[in-house]
């Protein structure tokens, strides 16, 4: 098992903060986006846009990074930051 | 000292507090960020435990990049109207163009780098802002 | 607000009192200089009226050339102790970087180019302070 | 009558921080300086000093200025200035 998280406009389109997401075995992050959105193109498209950056167990990780999720991974996709 | 709080706070109280705690510094820089007035309402978001940890750690650094005596980041998260402080940061050190120098490149880690989101409520409508987007309101909704 | 006084002022109430007149802007920047704790005591000179005079118009154009709401100078002249603030400069404007320039610039000027001198007492001793002279301590005394 | 002023260590070196200086005709620079001085040697070298400015009527002149001290003046010699 592990754990998905949406911020900011991502949690919005989502309709959710988060939820576990069922993981037996490492998957490459596009996948682990796929098996994310499920049916949901939209989300896909926005999980999966150039700006969308990714944390994994609270470490933000370069945009473009293509992290393997293991099981047992927090998986966090944050848009652009826009604090201050 | 890094803290971020749902709960309006008064920066001049802060920064007072921090300038007490001081003992060689002959400068403190801070800088205030306040909800301008062209929307109703902003509400920040943040991620809770990793934004507390990035700025911190970047505190860290600029400290010893900088060599200052003491460096400060409260950031305001939730609902906030105008008028109200979003963020107070601040550096001392010995001399004033370190502390400036490293009050600057705080600001911009903290609006560029650091994970905050921020929506705009202006009537009924809610929008999320997003610098360095193709989105030109992207920097007119607080500093 | 330019003010120059031989009393100790409270920095953070200052600025609080100068943050509360703002209208539009999103960012508020201060520099706070106290007096370092190498020496007993530091006696602030000025050339009254004249000094007050050119530390206003010097804000003036700054507030012109960087798009300032406002600008603020307070400046100690007498005798002051370590730990005692001796100027509080803040400027506010829009957006964070037009403030933190100016600061920056401002401070640069009251330091080169206002008519303040310095005296240094450590003991017995009474000496007074000109940088930019070959004098190392120059700039040691405060920020 | 005009008038002079000294600043910082001038004052101390002066020993006083001004005094009415008779002037009848305008005079430059150099003479107000030696007028001022008078048998005081140390003081006209310290008046004379190239990181001495001076300040006519309230106005700080730039370094080096050379101006033309008129019955009336107020003239200031000024250390440099060591703000903050």
């Amino acid at each position: 098992m592990s754990r998905v998280l949406f911020f900011g406009r991502l949690r919005d389109q989502a309709g959710m903060s988060g939820h576990p997401v069922p993981l037996a075995v490492p998957l490459g992050l596009a996948e682990f986006r796929e098996q994310v959105a499920g049916s949901d193109s939209g989300l896909l498209a926005a999980l999966s846009a150039p700006v969308i950056r990714v944390a994994v167990n609270g470490t933000v990780l370069p945009r473009g990074a293509n992290p393997v999720i293991r099981p047992g991974d927090e998986v966090a996709f944050l848009p652009p930051f826009s604090g201050g | 000292m890094i803290r971020i709080t749902d709960r309006a706070f008064d920066p001049e109280a802060e920064l007072a507090a921090f300038r007490h705690g001081l003992r060689v510094s002959g400068a403190v820089v801070a800088m205030t960020g306040i909800v301008r007035p062209e929307s109703d309402a902003l509400l920040l978001e943040h991620f809770p435990g990793v934004t507390e940890a990035m700025i911190a750690a970047f505190a860290d650094n600029l400290r010893t990049e900088f060599g200052l005596e003491s460096a400060m980041v409260i950031h305001r998260v939730g609902r906030m109207l105008p008028g109200e402080a979003i963020v107070l940061a601040a550096a001392a050190s010995v001399h004033r163009k370190a502390a400036i120098a490293a009050l600057d490149r705080l600001m911009d880690w903290l609006k560029l780098e650091a994970p905050f989101w921020k929506l705009e409520e202006t009537g009924n409508i809610r929008r999320w802002i997003e610098p360095g987007s193709t989105d030109p309101a992207g920097d007119r909704v607080s500093f």
